[in-house]
């Protein structure tokens, strides 16, 4: 492998190249597994705003994002941390107060919308949502649409199915594709080219990588091209997708990475306890962020907060991929 | 003839949901409840039916109940583990998608089993804002049945939703295929009261079993809108192998049944 | 599992079961790899016909199939078996003698008509051929179209991207979904239940697979579910997509199966000339199908003939997945 | 100063294509000689360029020769074994798309760059028929820059396609963007007897290179459309190091060099 085809870099300065002010932004991961934390945290602490985040179901790195003020605008389909938040709180906070501007979708829509991106089509049809109101109810109205060359003119499209009756279907949907500026996901396995192997489910990761400008991958274990070209079916991404190598151990706590280790219920539930701030002083979630956040220089010190007992705690067994008989809040 | 075995609330919730999957079904289940009735299925009555997740895992080893659909539990053993794009396709693909049986739960459910996952109040500027569609919308729209699990409470089972996030039968009759979309949604409900079902004509909510020791008059108090309840019948109450199962084999430290 | 998960039955009886005269059917693999080849001489020799055979790049299984007066109707991007003949000959006879009634694709038009069966939708969009004869030229003419409610109206559609200039498209070409009445696939595992792993390139098998109302999937390697459980990420296809499994080892022979064997290039070189039929009597074809597909009983009395030799020559090397060094004409 | 060695028509229209590559851009190959251009360019002048196969093998490690883009040899080593939908979405896809540089062969071409993969004669009733499009169309349709690979004759660079297969500039001038597709076709072509070009402006062939001992006169003897001739000047011929690294790393068993 040649230089040129080294991207390791350090996280900070690759969330300092790839993430700025107003950029359009995904991540991956799904509720409280595989979310790219270690990344959130960076870009929370770089304080970059103004972001404009799409999300399939995103938990965790969502809920932080938004608590820290990062997130201007927003399209979702679905926003959960599974028991410890049915519904993230900080990003239902900010809806009930008017604080972001969003849009809702389905999770095949989103999904496909990332597809479109990654396939270079402008859409992609489904029969998903007729009658509802996630096509009567746009989050982005259509002045702020069209001064926005970013924001695509319609937030989706009903038509009559081209050809006839073929396959049942006399209605289509057609849902816009998206290219984010950046996508930054964490995986189990990455090379320093950035040829990625995902264990388990990949959920929407790969079509988000392939849909954008650049990708910041953060992984688990930076292993020899070798090892990866050993079995190139596991390889779900090649590396001519990706921008930037971050090795990151332990880098999507508290969500889980299956076969590393579970999602921290406890961190989860004190950190919902933090989000709802119901204290008299209000300041129960602003000490959350200082003393885990902002408080610390990078997520080996964020993680020397939390413990090794926690660490220990969520460790997977070899066998199943998750912690088994874990206490689970 | 069996005796009949006290049970709680959420026993016969189970219960009844799991009744209504048939053998060779795919179980698109959620968590907590809705996945103790897939797994009370499995055990019971439909052995061959598939438990299968939307983020992609089908038929997984469930050795531990996932308490998310991403949990990793739910990688765990399965058939295969594929992209949430896929799993939205088997569903939306005929093929697959008419095996397809859906448990949904929701905040709010009208008379034409339209549901809403979204918001109470106004989208825009809402008093309560919840997670959103996820696959709901996905899910209601593409398979042909869909079971929805809700507490009976007369400000879930309302006249209007404030956010129609899952479509039902739209404004009941043909409305639901006039718009486009094919047959399906939601077509039982089941609550802590009764089980209700959809007409396949009117497209409206009827009662159709309530649970011993409840009334029709009871659900139609906690109702917001009007219900037939002109068919309903007794239900049968869970059997004695139906409880020991749930209890013995499918949640044996009652995570979920508490 | 119980019984009724079991879909393990004999190749004979699974093609008398699925494949019928008049069937729309669609193999698997690519060229001169991992075609189900022991399906193909079966439904040669049970002599079904009629076919309407929808194809992305196939080779050997498609030319023995048109070469034994099988197919009808075809659908296809291209017709090659490599080396041995850059143009399937065959299939290129059929054409040239007005035998077949054809339409002509590009490999990523039908692999996205797969895939829209696959997914459900009466089509998918892609930027591909405009301008090109793909487009204007149609093998089924209207009125054939119309007659036949198993053709789609219209060969596709061209339309104006509807989301404005959005990922600079300003037309967009509209392929229509594909549903086979029947997919066959050769794969290097499987369980009773029908679950898959396929090694090495899946090509579009797939889309094929879930596109299709039935599919018979031929393995060399009837595998326990257990076997298949342990890497739920190396298996393509679950269970839920397939009708029937059948144990046929070598079972694409002649053409490739990765990890398994090589293609065989003699015999494909001997086809070739066997299907030029270029003497005086013309009976050199005929004679090759009197020997290899009607005068066997099954594909184990097929690979008797061919013989040991040929089977060793061929063995794949564990390393590197193909016969290395092998002799290739 | 190098001294110029003998080569083959083959060796020189191997350098010519190789030296269209650029150091990271992916290589969609084909096999035969089309194969031998992406191993030389990646061997000589662009270390980093990446060989990409329509069939999903990205920057396979090729011990062997491949004989066809689904050949075993593919798949060996690969950075990833993906699906046909993919490998084609990579090429639309214009992040990635951009950096694609295709090499195609046709058995007809005409002064626009537009290819004929399909057949000779009508298209219901051909005198000869080929293989059809394969990906050609696609890549022709999606990507930036395409070499075309030909041998130089009458019958072969026509004034008209017997079949449009691959889109080129279509009628030139602005007709290819008018139609709706992006910029891209053809832009360069190889022959055994010189280079050729694609005009952005006007969207026609003209003569960029002939080679040593070629004249200008001999090409245009050998195609039936008018081509522009006047900005041609003589290629350099490979360099003692191109040849070497050619015949001894690329095909020392000169399998396609012959």
């Amino acid at each position: 492998m040649t230089n040129s085809l080294n991207k390791v870099i350090p996280l900070k300065q690759a969330i300092e190249q790839y993430v700025k002010n107003g950029s359009h932004i995904s991540i991956g991961g799904f509720t409280l597994n595989r979310n790219p934390m270690a990344a959130v945290y960076e870009i929370i602490r770089q304080n970059i705003h103004d972001l404009h985040l799409y999300a399939h179901s995103n938990g965790t790195g969502l809920d932080e994002l938004i608590g820290a003020g990062c997130i201007s605008k927003l399209e979702i389909a679905y926003a959960g941390i599974g028991k410890a938040a049915p519904t993230c709180i900080r990003f239902a906070k900010a809806i009930q107060n008017n604080e972001i501007i969003f849009e809702d979708y389905s999770n095949y829509m989103m999904s496909l919308r990332f597809m479109a991106g990654s396939m270079g089509v402008p859409f992609l049809p489904t029969l998903s949502g007729i009658g509802s109101d996630i096509l009567s109810k746009w989050g982005f109205s259509k002045s702020m649409r069209k001064s926005d060359p970013k924001i695509v003119d319609e937030k989706l499209k009903i038509i009559d199915n081209p050809f006839g009756t073929w396959t049942g279907a006399s209605k289509v949907v057609l849902v816009p594709a998206i290219n984010p500026d950046i996508t930054i996901i964490h995986v189990q396995k990455a090379d320093a080219m950035g040829t990625c192997s995902i264990q388990g489910l990949p959920f929407a990761d790969i079509e988000q990588v392939k849909a954008s400008k650049n990708v910041i991958v953060t992984c688990e274990k930076l292993v020899d091209k070798e090892e990866l070209r050993l079995n190139p079916d596991l390889n779900q991404i090649p590396f001519i997708h990706v921008s930037a190598v971050c090795h990151i151990p332990l880098g999507a706590y508290p969500s889980a990475v299956f076969g590393h280790y579970d999602y921290d219920s406890q961190y989860l539930r004190q950190y919902a306890i933090a989000a709802k701030d119901q204290d008299k002083n209000q300041d129960k979630f602003k000490k959350y962020q200082d003393k885990y956040i902002y408080g610390v220089k990078d997520h080996e010190a964020f993680l020397n907060i939390v413990g090794q007992e926690r660490i220990d705690a969520i460790k997977a067994d070899p066998r199943t991929g998750y912690a088994v008989n874990m206490k689970r809040d | 003839m069996e005796t009949i075995q006290p049970y709680t609330p959420k026993e016969i919730m189970t219960i009844m949901a799991a009744r209504e999957i048939k053998n060779g079904d795919i179980v698109f289940s959620g968590t907590g409840i809705s996945m103790l009735a897939a797994m009370a299925a499995k055990n019971i009555n439909a052995p061959d039916s598939v438990i299968f997740f939307e983020t992609g895992a089908i038929d997984s080893l469930l050795e531990e109940l996932p308490f998310a659909v991403a949990d990793p539990r739910i990688m765990y053993w399965a058939a295969s583990n594929s992209r949430l794009t896929d799993s939205f396709a088997t569903m939306q693909n005929p093929i697959t998608g008419q095996r397809v049986i859906a448990i949904l739960g929701a905040a709010q459910i009208d008379v034409y089993g339209n549901l809403n996952t979204t918001c109470i109040g106004d989208y825009f500027s809402p008093e309560i804002r919840f997670s959103g569609s996820g696959g709901g919308c996905d899910v209601a729209s593409f398979v042909p049945r869909c079971i929805a699990f809700m507490q009976h409470e007369k400000r879930k089972f309302v006249k209007k939703l404030d956010y129609l996030t899952s479509p039902g039968q739209l404004g009941g009759g043909n409305s639901r295929i006039a718009a486009g979309l094919r047959p399906g949604g939601v077509s039982a409900v089941v609550t802590n009261l009764g089980l209700m079902r959809i007409d396949k004509d009117t497209g409206k909510m009827y009662l159709d079993k309530f649970y011993p020791g409840i009334t029709p008059e009871k659900i139609l108090e906690n109702t917001e809108f009007i219900m037939d309840v002109s068919k309903a019948t007794q239900a049968d109450p869970p059997t004695q192998t139906e409880l020991k199962i749930l209890r013995e084999e499918c949640d044996p430290q009652r995570l979920i049944l508490g």
